[in-house]
Formats: structure tokens, C-alpha cells, sequence
């Protein structure tokens, strides 16, 4: 795919809107550091088309401009979920027919974080936005501890309900709470050597799929994401970790036979 | 709507002021044509292209029958293809090659030349009645969006780059996609030709450009299931012919105002008046809504002061569009949101003259026209004033709402800018839906005390022009907008050309009886020929 | 305002089931103390700081006492000092260092004991005193901003940046600045000492950071020519305490809610709601202006459905802050505009509300806070509902507008957020400052009907509190925000202390004759000791 | 001066707001472009706070974070312009004393530009923004040809007038024709010869005093001016400048006498 630029109102133009507060009272230094602040960030010929002072020592900004950066989007490869979106109906016949038991899934707000709507919009019989939760699956047993759970009472809660996924929610970011309670989520585990035992899911308004891989988790949710895609993703990792696993099994039977 | 209790009889006294000021203007009219009125009769019956040097043909026809225009160009042009058996377009050519001349035509008319006359024109009045037709069908099959009508511009200069944001803006949500003329086309005295992709802050208005643009919204509209409609503008030297090309092609909406001609680009009046007449005949039988220009006004003159001078204004245009056979539905009046919003209690004079003008003229699809002057760079100010504007315009009902953009004050708008304000009055309509409905005004109020105080000032203002000896005078004193013109000044005074008694253009009663077959008793048009 | 025309009965009855359900809470109240209180006795004495391990000395005390507290700990420290001859904090120092043992007091009281019991709390309400009328002086001399107010929060985690943010927002236009406590502080059986620079989502609530904090508004409040008002959080396990701190300190306005506490910190019931008695009681006096927390309600519950949740709890908080002698003015009860916009009709629903929580509660400044849940992070879209908001907030006459920001859903404010958001709210109520008045709801509207059935389900709600037996009932039955609590879960039930006859706090009616030399006849503030 | 990034929520935290549009349609790969642009814009670990499809083939974005480039604001000389602002007495008082008769000032709207307002705001008595125009001044003889003036029309009349100070407003800039038509001006003067006589200044929303420097003028005026700003600096620079001539012309002529 050809070198791209943002699109302002013709093709590659290149035209984006940017807008910054500066320590400096506003007089014609301050508009001209403005302007070069601009081109640091590749516009070349950048329009300040609002400057105010927000007052003493500090001024507000508005540009607009045509930034030279280019990109190539199919340059770098994406961490995608690869499993497609199913309906509520396929989710649950895939389960009965290819895993033959419930998928257990177990679910929290860990540590410091008291936000519960978002996990709760993935679990709650109630769903949200016209999407039902895991606890309307027939086919999941869905056990959601709600806020400020520790990663401790969460991994022992696990193994007790023998849970095939941790779904785990973190929404406050500040001073990058998320990743250390998310890392010693993944690292308890790891110390506890049950990591392989869990599919082990994060989601929450700052988190992606390539962020949770990078934290090493299996999947990663963010912003808008519906109850049914999760499902959709559990039923069909599990189906295939189930079927290698199978698989392997058969081959090894197979293997001992052969050297009887 | 929460209605105002107004003053009737100021209103009715309103009306009849502008009445007595249009009719000497209507005098005028009856008794002249223009080049433009000649160019548009011969575009309705088939003359169309350029010749080698690229000048239109209709303006090559008239210009050699200069002489001929106090009887009109159809009666000589008529009788020349009887004589020469050539077909309209080829005889055109022929003219523009020189191998044929028009000659003057002994009156009365020969039957033969006034049946040929009467039939190119019958036949071009069908072609107006068949795209009228086309289109209440594809409002019937499509879905024909209720008001507030979302009504966004497009400006790349590209018709083709026009093209992709009209449909990412219809698909965005907007029920009218305008495409901004190439700045000052109103001072041509001729149509530019074929598809364009230079223009200067806007796009050239040509045919060809129309035929593209209402395919591609034909396209999007079947996609979204809702007919989304097209807007140009025939304002300037060459209105009828626009208005003409716009019937044809089925444009749905035309901005059509000789007032902005004469104020904003000083086109004389008198030619522009005769013009404009014609060109609302057409708007009116191919259904097209016109657009008035009083926001205008406002981008000048100071919104708190000259309140009253966008109303005098609508009022005359009304008298003039209702003569001209307009049916009210079709008379969008202008009006704009542009009061400085630094004055204490902002909201309610806008509301005032919102729902004043909504309430004087019920039955009209009130354009309502954003904040322009009194926007900044900050977008988010900017924003928060356009959402504002939205709010008014939910409230009182207007009709057409010309979507105000973030960057107004900086460029013609980005994709996003579009998409944002497009998705900020729906949401706007959809919460303050029936708003209006929840209320009724105090008599003591602000609101009701400024909507007559408008409505008064209005009506002394239109005395004013009687008292100065009508529209003419009033316009040489600067009575709208603080701009002064007077009768023989300004751009194509040239152009007009006294009518003779042999004057024949059957296209005025055709179009007529095209409007009888919609709107039973046009109010005003008293046959004027 | 366009008054809505409530069905009066069901106000009257909303009240006197509020009062029903108020009263088993005050027998309660009135027979119990708990260690918050007893710490806030020694603090109003004059005790304060830390021992060698940083636990602030009144928790020391106090803990020392435990066994002495049915009786309160102010006799048993009053004697000790007689026999010790040590003034306050030296006393308390000597017990932290097991120097000195308070011992039981014989009943009846030596007068001797009750004397200095009575002088050492009279000492503390002149402080108090002196406190509030250094406010009204400053609010004659500095000038006193009209209603709404506009509350926006600063929340660095480091008092001295949050100084410079507030001194940046107060010369944008803010009156009120809040300082966000340092998430889940209500969870802390102590208050942490002295100025602090370190805190998560917000900054620690100190007696020293009200100092710093109250001085920098006063220095720009004397630049500004307006009395810049600030607020803080007496939430939590710490009520009756950082009330305190927050009247000797000259704090303005305080979020003070055990209905909060309870449903959203599962602090349990009895201990707070015995807290926030004394806590209403020592705010009263210093002329504080409570928040109370309904806007959380709508955090998790939807709004259109659980709208009258909130008007429920209002009753409630009504009757218990009246009774411990908050006069109406300064009774800030809080709501938010929290329905989801995609709603038809959205801003009719909000307008409905907040009409209606206006008219029934005419003398309260009531708290109006911004959308949320439904904020994205499209800053543009989030703008225009901030706009709304502002407009609903002018419209209705709320007293305090906690302005939202662009970025809710981002991070917390930015400066320029700040800055965009205070200009937008000073735009708009200038905008529509007297839009209230132009207009009479229309009996049939959507409005009247919305804020009638809202008034229908809260009067329910309060009958269904009563049906279950009570207010611990109907919380354990998850009647507000879907969340169930009951009478002895929760953090603090052990802090709660019987009292016996012998039971010594001058402070309750001490503070009561503050209060009445403000406002004659409190309400409902019956003699409860 | 220290180096400064832009201010946030905190001193040199460098946060700055972004947004844009891409010609991708809304999915994975979409939103990591949107996150390596802003990379290459300076900003190493962007928040891409909302992500929303356009439509068929564009995607929106709104980003925040912390941009890495840092500026010295001294490290540039900026083209300021020196005369401090006087008052509307002074200004007249100053052109009664040391010049001793009217400036002489015409102004238009040039070539295509019928932007008249900016023009206005700085020509009519009524004034703008509380700040009276140049005509209301009586030491001015101020000369407002309005809209859409050729260079040609406004060289001859400025000579008629025997203008001081040629003032040009241009509010387009669309394609750049407000340089084109600014070039054509200083360069019509030039090959007339009278570039010298006249004091030439620009000003609209897009212009600045060092882009008018560039542009071959004396003096530049942005967004917000006020005519009294305009007077200020006309009266004071004319003085200076018809001083400096007297001074040059006694010196001369003592040079003269002394080689008489
Ligand atoms: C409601 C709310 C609260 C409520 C929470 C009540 C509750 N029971 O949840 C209360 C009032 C308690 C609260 C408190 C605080 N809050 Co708060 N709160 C919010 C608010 C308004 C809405 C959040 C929300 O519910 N979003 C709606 C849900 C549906 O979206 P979501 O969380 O993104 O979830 C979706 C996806 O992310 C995904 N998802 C989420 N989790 C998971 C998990 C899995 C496994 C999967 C597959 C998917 C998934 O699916 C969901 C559906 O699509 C936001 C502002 C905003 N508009 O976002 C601030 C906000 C999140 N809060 C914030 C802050 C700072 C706080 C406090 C620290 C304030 C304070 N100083 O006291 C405290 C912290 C409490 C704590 N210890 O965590 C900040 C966070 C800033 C940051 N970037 O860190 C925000 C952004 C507000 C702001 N601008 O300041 N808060
Ligand atoms: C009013 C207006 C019009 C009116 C003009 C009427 C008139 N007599 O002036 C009309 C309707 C005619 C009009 C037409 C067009 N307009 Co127009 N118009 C505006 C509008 C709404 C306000 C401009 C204004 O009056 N600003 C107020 C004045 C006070 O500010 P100012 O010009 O910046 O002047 C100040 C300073 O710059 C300075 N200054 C200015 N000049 C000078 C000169 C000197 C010597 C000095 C010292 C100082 C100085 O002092 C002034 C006071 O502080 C703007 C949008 C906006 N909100 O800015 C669009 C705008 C300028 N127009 C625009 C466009 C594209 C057009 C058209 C091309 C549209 C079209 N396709 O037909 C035509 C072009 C006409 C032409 N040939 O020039 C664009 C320009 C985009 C760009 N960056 O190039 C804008 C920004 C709108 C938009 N977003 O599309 N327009
Ligand atoms: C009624 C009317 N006609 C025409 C125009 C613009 O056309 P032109 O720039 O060609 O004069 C406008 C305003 O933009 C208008 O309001
Ligand atoms: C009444 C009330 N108290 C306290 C708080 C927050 O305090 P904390 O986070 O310490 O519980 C809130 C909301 O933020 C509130 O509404």
C-alpha cells in the first residue's frame, strides 16, 4: 500500500489539528514558539489560527497544518484477534458441540481499581448496548468478583471454581497503576506455575490487544468492546487449545504404541 | 412552536407595504427582458454547448440578435429553422459559424412561427415537468427526511473531490449537500461549460457538474434510503439560464436573491430584478425551493441593530417570489444566528427573531444560517456557539439549518469538521425535539418584547423605502446593510432590453400553468407575461 | 424561573415520610457516640499532631480511652488536666507517651471537671466563631459571586501544583475550587497530617492543606475583587473530624454524605450516619455548605430509569441535615446530568429533573453535576454536552455548576481543559441568564408530566423504606443504586460507642447556639444532645 | 531561558491534543498507524483517546500525550515591532509636535480579496473593539478605497493622495494568493520607483509582522489589532524616519558648508 498522510480535504494533504498551552505569556515570542513547536512536530508551514493567554505566563494554542510524516500502513504487522465475531446462538452450539462442557470465566477489578461498570458490561445477565452478558450464556459459568479484588484472592478463586479464563478489568491509569497491578497479575501466576493452566484476558478504555500481549496476556480488549466478541473469542481459543491439545494426546498414544 | 402572540395588523400592514413597493418593480418587469432571460429561452429549447473558442452558444445567438431582442430571440429563431429546416442545435451552430442570421419577424407572428415558437416551448416545459415528476418519485420511493433539513457545503474546487465529500457527508447524515460556487461567478455574464476541477473557494456552477452531482446523490440515496437533496446557486448575471440548467438537471434547491446581487456583488438592480422574475417562474415549476441571501446583512451591519432590516427584506422577497408564481413552500427566506455573543442574555434575542420569523411566515422553510463573523480560531468556542445555534433552530421550528463548522474561522471545512458538526445536530434535533412544544412565551417577556419590536421596526423601514419613492430609492440610501446603490449603476444595466408589443415568450404562461398543476391558486401571480 | 405546578400533597407527603423514616436514625444518633466523634472533641479542644510513629495524636487518645468513651472523652481529659496541671496538647502528648492514663470520672460530674469541660468547648466554638465571621467579612469586603457558582476540581496529588491550578482557574472565573481527595481516603480511620505531595487521583485531605490551599484562594481573591470559595470531602470514617478541620480552617463548602459512604465505600451505616450528625452539626455552625452524593447514584444506575432514586435520597438528606441544624441555605443537594443522550427528547428529561429538584428545595443552593458515564473521548462531542448542561443548570437556576470537562473520559483536567470549560460555562450563563423567565411550562407537556411521575416514584420509594422497616432495610435491599448494604457490614462498626447517662459534649449545643444566632428557628433540630 | 515543552496538568509534562483523519477504514491496523503517526510526531507513548470510522474508508482520531520536543523560547530573535502602543491623545499630540502636519494613509482590500471588515475595523471613525479608526484621528487624513483594489488603482491614488503609509489588508489565503497578490504590490512600487516613499503595512488573520518582513514590507498586523496599535506605530515610525532625514540632511549640508 503506497505512503499515506492524514486526510484533511483532499486526498493526503496532510492537514491536522493540534492544539497545546505553552509557559510563556502570549506577545509575538510566544506565537513564534508556538509555530516552531509545530515544525518540531513535522508541519513545515504550520497555521496558528488561535492564539489566547490563559493567563500570566501561560498561552493556549490552535493550529492547523499539513504534516509531512509519512506512513505505510501495511508496513508493520498488527496483533489482531484472529477469531471472527459469532452470534449468542453459535457461541453456545460451538461450546456444546466441539468442547462438550461449560466454559467456566472468571472476572474482576483488580487491586486499587473500584470500576466495575466496564467488567460488569462483559458479565452482567443485563449486558450493555443491546449485548447480553457471559452469565446469560447457557454455555459459560460466568463469576464476576466485582471491584478491588487482589490478584491473590483472584488466582485462588480461579482454581476453586476451576475457571478456564481470567478476565481481568483496569480502567484507572494514573502513574501506570494498571500495568504494575496488571504485571503482577501475570507474574503471581507465573510464580504460582498456573499460568498455562487460564486463558488470561485484560481489558479497559486504555487497553489493546498488542498492549496485553506485550504484558503477556493472551487477548486484550478496549474501548466499546461488547460482551459478544469476548464470548466469541473464549469459545473459539478454547475449542482450538482444546482440539491441539486432543491432538497431541492422540499422537503421543500413538507414538507409545508405536515403540510399544 | 411555541408561538408569539404578534401584532396582526403590523403584520398584515407589513405586507401590504412590501406589495405597494414590488409593484412598480413588477411594472418594470412586464415590460422588459434581458440577454440572460433570451440565453435561458434558448437553453430550454435545446441550444446548448460552445462554440471554438469556448463561449456558450446561447450567448453567441443572443449577442448576434441583439437587435431582435425587444421581440424576444424565440419568435426570429423559430422562424429561421422553419426557413433554413435546420433543428435547433444545428441552427444554433450555423448562427455561431455565420451561415445563418436571424431576421426580425413581421408582426403579428405567422402562425406557423408562433405554433413552431409555442411547440420548442411546450417541449421544454415538459423536460421541467419531467424532472419535477422524477423527483417527487424518488422522494415517494426514497424517503423524503422531515425538517429541521441538515444542509452542509462542499468547496474543493474539484467537482470529481466534490463528489467524495458530498457522499461522506450525506452517509454522515446531511439532507442537503451544497456545492459553494467559485467566488464572484455571480459577475459572469455567461455559464462556464462542461465539468470543472479549478475553482477559487468554491466549484464552478455548470451543467455538466450538476448532472454529476445529482447522479452521485441519486447513488448515495438509494444506499441510505433517504433523499438527500441538491443546492447551487443562480444569483448573479446569469440567474434564469442557472435556474434553467438547474430545472433540467433536477438541483432541488437554488440560492435566488437579486437583493444580494445588487448589495454584495453591485449588480444593477433593474437587470437583476428582470432576471430574477424569470428565474423564480423556472424555480417555481421544476419545484425547486429557493434560498434568499438576508444572512448576509449580518456579516456586515451589527446583528442587535439591523435585526429588523432581514425581515424588511423578507418580506419584499416573498411579494416578489409569491408574483413571480412561487407557492410559499418553496420560499426559503433566509436569516443567520450572528448576534455578537458578548451581549448579555444572547440566547434570547437570537430566540427572539427565530421563532418571530418562523411565525411570520409559517408555511416557508425558514433557512437559518450559522455564526461566521463572530467566530475565532478556538474550534471549541466555536463548537459549543454552533451547538447553540442548532438548539434555536430545534426550538422554533426553522426548516433549513446550514450547518456551522469548528474551523469556520479558519478554513473551508475539513472531512472531520463536517463529520463533527453533521453528528452534533443530530444530536441536537433528536434531544431538543420537542422542546418547543414543552412551553409558551410570557407576554412580558424578552423574547415576545423583541419579536415585536422587530416586527415594528421592519414595517417603519419598509415605509421608509415608500417614503423615499420605493425600492430603487431606498436601495440608493443605503436602507439594507449600510452599502448604497443606485438604479443605473452596477454590473449588465446593458443587458436589459425594453420588450415590444410583439414580444413573444410563451415560456412565462407554460411555466405558469406547470405551477396551477401543484399549487392550485398561486397567491400573487397575476398573469404578467 | 418557570416553576413547575407540583402536586403539593405528594411534596408534603415526601417530607413527613422522610421525617418517619428520620426518626428511629436520630434515637440512634442520640444514644450513641463513636471514636471519629471523640477524636473530633480533643481536635476542637486543641489537640493535634503526630506521635513518634506519625498516628495523629487525637487516635491515640482516644484509643487509650477506649474503655472511658460511653461517657466521652472530654470529662476524663478535663479532669486529667486539673490533676496534672498540663495544659491540652502537652496532656496529650503525656498520654501518648503512657506518661499519663485518663481515669473514669465519677458520676455525677465534679463541677469542677465540667467547669473546664465546658470552657475548654466553649474555647473551641469561639475558634469556630471567629472562623465564619472572617468569612462574611471577607465575602462583604472581597465581594460575594452570584448563583451558579462555578465548581470545577483540581487533583495533582501535590498541594503546592494544585495551589498553582486553582490560583490558574480562579482568574479564568471559577468561585468554587475543589481538591480532590486522594482516592478512597473515606476508608482511613485517621487523618494524615500535614501538607502532602503525593496522592492518587487526588491529594490527601489535611488540616495543612486546607491552610495552604485557603490562603492562596484568599490571595487571589483580593486580586480578583470575588471571595473564591473552597471545598473539600468530609466523607468517609474521618466525617465529624475533617468537618472540624475544615471550620477552623475556613473551609467554604464540604461533599458530606453517609449515604455515600455506605452505598459506594461500604462504610457501615450506624457508625456513619452517628459521624455525620456531629459532622452536619460543627458545618452548620462554621456556615459550610454541604454537598450530599446523589450524582453517584446515576453512576451505575441508569438516570431516565433511576432518576427518582435520586429525589428520594434528597428527602432523606433533607430531614438529616435539617435536624442536625443546617439551615436550608446550606443544604447543597446534589444531582447530575447523566442521561444518555442517544435518549429522544434527551434534554427534556434533564430539564424535567432538574426543574423539578429546583422547585422542591427553593432555599438550597442545589449542586448540578456534569455527564460522565456517556463522556468518550471524542472532546468535541463531550464539549457540546458540557454546553448543555450549563444551558439546563441557567435555565433551572441551579446554585452550584461542577463544570465538566472535554476530557472526563481521558484524564483528569489539563490546564487549557480548565480553561475552555470555565469559559464555555461564563459564556452560557451569561447567554441564558434570564431564559428562565420567559416561559411557563405547559401543564400537558413532557416536562410537567416527567417531573410529576419523577416526584410519584420517589414518594414511593420512601413508602417502600418504610414498608421494609426503615432506612437500614430498604439500604440492605439495594433500594438506591442497585447495591445492597446491611446494618452491621461494613468498615467502623467497631468504632460505634453506647453512651451512658453519665455521657459529657458540651459541643452539640454549643454549636446549636451558633447556629441559632444565624438562623432563628432551625427547622427540625430538636435538642438531641 | 531553560527549554520548555508544552504544559498539561504539570510543568514540562509536554502533553499536548491531536487530532486527525486517516484514509483507512476503522480496524486494528488503523489505530496503530493513528499511534505510529503520532509517534513520528514526537509523542512516544500517544493516548488515542477516541477512534471513530468516518465513514467507508476514513477513520477519526483524538490523541493525547506527552510530545518529546523541547524549545529554548531564546534561543530565536523574533521580528517584534518596537513602538510601544500610546494613546489616542498622544498619538496626535506626537504627530502635532515633531512632524508638524497630517499623515497621509490610504488603505485597501487588494485584487480579489472583498474582505472589507478587517480593512474597516482599522480605517472607520466608528473603529472596532471600543478602538476608534484612523479617520477619527484629526492629525490622519485616512483614505479607505475598500474592496477589491488592483496594485495599479492603489499606486496611482496613494501618489494623488501623496500618501505616508500604504495600508493593504488580505483575508483569502487559499492557494496563496494573498502572497502572490502581496508580491505583486511591493514589486509593482519597486519597478515604479516609489517603494521608498511610502511607509507600505499589511495585515489579516493570517498575516505577522515577521511573515510581512519576509514579505518585503515595513510592518505586519495579525488577528486582534487595534486601530490604535496601527496609529501608534505610523506615527512614531514616521517621525523616527522623518527625523533621521532632517538629521541626515543638516549633516550634509554642514558637510557642504564645511567643503563650501
Ligand atoms: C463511573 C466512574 C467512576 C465511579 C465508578 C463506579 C463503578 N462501580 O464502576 C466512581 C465514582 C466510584 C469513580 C471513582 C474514581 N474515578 Co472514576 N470514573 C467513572 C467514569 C465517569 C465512567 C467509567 C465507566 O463506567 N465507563 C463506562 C464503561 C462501560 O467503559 P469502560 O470502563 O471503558 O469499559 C468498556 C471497555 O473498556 C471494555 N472493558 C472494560 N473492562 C474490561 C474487562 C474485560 C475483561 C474486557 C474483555 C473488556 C473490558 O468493555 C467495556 C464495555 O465496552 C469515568 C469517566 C468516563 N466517562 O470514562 C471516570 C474515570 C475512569 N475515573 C477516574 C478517576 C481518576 C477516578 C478516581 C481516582 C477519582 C478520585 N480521585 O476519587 C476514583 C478511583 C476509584 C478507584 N479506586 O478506582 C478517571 C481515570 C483517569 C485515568 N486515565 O486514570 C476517569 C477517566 C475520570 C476523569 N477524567 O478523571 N469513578
Ligand atoms: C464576513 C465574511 C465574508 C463576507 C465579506 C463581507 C465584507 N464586506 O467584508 C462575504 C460574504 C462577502 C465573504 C465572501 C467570501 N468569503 Co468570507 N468570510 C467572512 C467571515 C465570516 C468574517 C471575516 C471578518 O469580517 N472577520 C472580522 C475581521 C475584523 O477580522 P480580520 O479580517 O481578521 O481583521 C482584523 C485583523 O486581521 C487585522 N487586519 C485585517 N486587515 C488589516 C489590514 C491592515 C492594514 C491592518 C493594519 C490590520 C488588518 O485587523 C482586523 C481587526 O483586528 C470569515 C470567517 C471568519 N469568522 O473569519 C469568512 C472567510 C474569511 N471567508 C472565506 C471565504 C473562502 C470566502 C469566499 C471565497 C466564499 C466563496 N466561495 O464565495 C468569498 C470570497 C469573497 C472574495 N472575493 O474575497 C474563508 C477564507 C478561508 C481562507 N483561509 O482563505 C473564511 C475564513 C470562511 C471559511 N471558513 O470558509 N466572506
Ligand atoms: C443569495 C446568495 N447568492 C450568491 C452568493 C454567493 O455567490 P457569489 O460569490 O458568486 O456572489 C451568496 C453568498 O455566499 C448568497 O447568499
Ligand atoms: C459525597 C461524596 N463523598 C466522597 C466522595 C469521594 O471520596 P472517596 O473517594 O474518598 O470515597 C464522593 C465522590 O467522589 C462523593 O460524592
Amino acid at each position: 500500500m503506497p505512503q499515506i498522510r492524514p486526510y484533511g480535504d483532499t486526498a493526503n494533504d496532510g492537514v491536522v489539528q493540534l492544539s497545546f498551552t505553552l509557559p510563556l505569556s502570549l506577545d509575538a515570542r510566544a506565537r513564534e514558539a508556538a509555530r516552531r513547536y509545530a515544525v518540531m512536530m513535522g508541519i513545515p508551514s504550520p497555521t496558528i489560527a488561535h492564539a489566547e493567554a490563559l493567563e500570566s505566563g501561560f498561552s493556549f494554542f490552535v493550529v492547523y497544518g499539513a504534516c509531512s510524516h509519512t506512513l505505510d500502513p501495511d508496513s508493520f504487522s498488527v496483533e489482531a484477534i484472529e477469531h471472527a465475531e459469532l452470534s449468542f446462538e453459535e457461541i453456545n452450539d460451538l461450546i456444546r458441540a466441539r468442547l462438550g462442557r461449560k466454559v467456566v470465566v472468571i472476572g474482576a477489578a483488580i487491586e486499587s481499581d473500584a470500576h466495575t461498570v466496564g467488567i460488569d458490561a462483559i458479565f452482567n445477565a443485563k449486558g450493555f448496548a443491546g449485548h447480553y452478558g457471559l452469565e446469560r450464556y447457557p454455555e459459560f459459568r460466568a463469576v464476576n468478583l466485582g471491584a478491588q479484588v487482589s490478584c491473590e484472592v483472584l488466582l485462588r478463586r480461579a482454581e476453586a471454581e476451576q475457571a478456564d479464563a481470567i478476565l481481568v478489568s483496569q480502567v484507572v491509569t494514573q502513574k501506570n497503576v494498571h500495568i504494575h497491578q496488571l504485571t503482577k497479575l501475570v507474574e503471581l501466576a507465573e510464580a504460582e506455575g498456573v499460568r498455562g493452566r487460564y486463558l488470561m484476558v485484560v481489558g479497559g478504555p486504555r487497553l489493546s490487544h498488542p498492549f496485553a500481549k506485550e504484558l503477556g496476556y493472551d487477548a486484550g480488549f478496549g474501548p466499546g468492546t461488547t460482551a459478544t466478541l469476548v464470548a466469541s473469542y473464549l469459545a473459539q481459543e478454547l475449542v482450538a487449545r482444546h482440539e491441539a491439545a486432543v491432538r497431541q494426546q492422540d499422537q503421543k498414544s500413538q507414538e507409545e504404541r508405536a515403540h510399544g | 412552536m411555541p408561538h408569539l402572540t404578534l401584532n396582526t395588523a403590523l403584520v398584515d400592514e407589513a405586507r401590504a407595504a412590501a406589495s405597494r413597493i414590488a409593484r412598480p418593480v413588477l411594472d418594470l418587469i412586464a415590460g422588459h427582458t434581458t440577454v440572460a432571460i433570451e440565453r435561458t429561452v434558448l437553453r430550454l429549447i435545446g441550444v446548448d454547448g460552445v462554440d471554438s473558442v469556448d463561449v456558450p452558444l446561447p450567448n453567441v445567438v443572443v449577442e448576434r440578435a441583439r437587435a431582435l431582442l425587444p421581440g424576444g430571440v424565440l419568435a426570429p429563431f423559430a422562424a429561421a429553422m422553419l426557413q433554413t429546416g435546420l433543428e435547433v442545435q444545428p441552427l444554433a451552430q450555423a448562427i455561431a459559424a455565420g451561415e445563418v442570421q436571424l431576421a426580425p419577424v413581421p408582426a403579428p407572428l405567422p402562425a406557423q412561427v408562433r405554433a413552431l415558437a409555442e411547440r420548442l416551448a411546450y417541449a421544454g416545459v415538459q423536460r421541467i415537468r419531467a424532472s419535477r415528476r422524477e423527483r417527487d418519485e424518488l422522494l415517494a420511493t426514497r424517503g423524503n427526511p422531515p425538517q429541521p433539513w441538515i444542509y452542509v457545503i462542499v468547496a474543493t474546487g474539484n467537482i470529481y473531490e466534490d463528489i467524495v465529500q458530498a457522499k461522506a457527508a450525506a452517509r454522515q447524515g446531511a439532507d442537503i449537500v451544497a456545492v459553494i460556487r467559485s467566488t464572484a461567478q455571480s459577475l459572469l455574464d455567461y455559464v462556464p461549460y462542461g465539468a470543472t476541477t479549478e475553482g477559487f473557494g468554491g466549484t464552478y456552477a455548470t451543467q455538466e457538474n450538476f448532472r454529476l452531482m445529482r447522479a452521485a446523490l441519486d447513488e448515495v440515496s438509494a444506499e441510505l434510503g433517504r433523499y438527500v437533496r441538491l443546492t447551487n446557486y443562480c444569483s448573479g448575471l446569469c440567474m434564469p439560464e442557472i435556474a434553467a440548467m438547474g430545472a433540467l438537471e433536477r438541483l432541488d434547491m437554488m440560492l435566488n436573491d437579486s437583493l444580494y446581487g445588487i448589495i454584495f456583488r453591485d449588480i444593477n438592480m433593474q437587470r437583476t430584478l428582470i432576471d430574477q422574475h424569470f428565474s423564480r417562474r423556472i424555480n417555481a415549476a421544476a419545484g425547486i425551493i429557493i434560498n434568499t441571501g438576508e444572512d448576509n446583512y449580518l456579516t456586515t451591519a451589527d446583528a442587535l441593530q439591523s435585526g429588523h432590516t432581514v425581515i424588511a427584506s423578507q418580506f419584499l422577497n416573498e411579494r416578489l417570489a409569491l408574483e413571480a408564481g412561487l407557492p410559499e413552500e418553496q420560499i426559503g427566506l433566509g436569516h443567520a444566528f450572528e448576534i455578537n455573543p458578548d451581549t448579555p442574555n444572547h440566547l434570547l434575542y437570537e430566540i427572539a427573531s427565530a421563532q418571530l420569523i418562523r411565525d411570520l411566515f409559517p408555511r416557508s422553510p425558514i433557512k437559518y444560517m450559522p455564526p461566521t463573523k463572530h467566530m475565532t480560531g478556538d474550534i471549541f468556542r466555536g463548537h459549543l456557539l454552533d451547538g447553540f445555534f442548532n438548539l434555536v433552530g430545534a426550538l422554533t421550528g426553522q426548516g433549513i439549518q446550514l450547518l456551522g463548522m469548528p474551523t469556520e474561522a479558519i478554513h473551508t471545512p475539513l472531512l472531520q469538521d463536517r463529520f463533527v458538526s453533521i453528528r452534533a445536530a443530530r444530536y441536537t434535533f433528536d434531544a431538543a425535539r420537542d422542546l418547543g412544544e414543552q412551553f409558551t412565551w410570557r407576554e412580558d417577556s424578552l423574547v415576545a418584547q423583541r419579536a415585536n419590536e422587530l416586527l415594528r421596526k421592519a414595517v417603519d423601514l419598509l415605509h421608509q423605502f415608500e417614503a423615499l419613492g420605493g425600492l430603487f430609492n431606498g436601495l440608493s440610501q443605503g436602507l439594507f446593510a449600510d452599502i448604497r446603490r443606485s438604479p443605473d449603476d452596477g454590473r449588465g444595466l446593458e443587458g436589459v432590453v425594453a420588450r415590444d408589443a410583439s414580444y413573444c415568450n410563451p415560456f412565462y404562461e407554460m411555466l405558469l400553468e406547470v405551477i396551477q398543476e401543484h399549487s392550485p391558486a398561486p397567491q400573487g401571480a397575476a398573469e404578467r407575461g
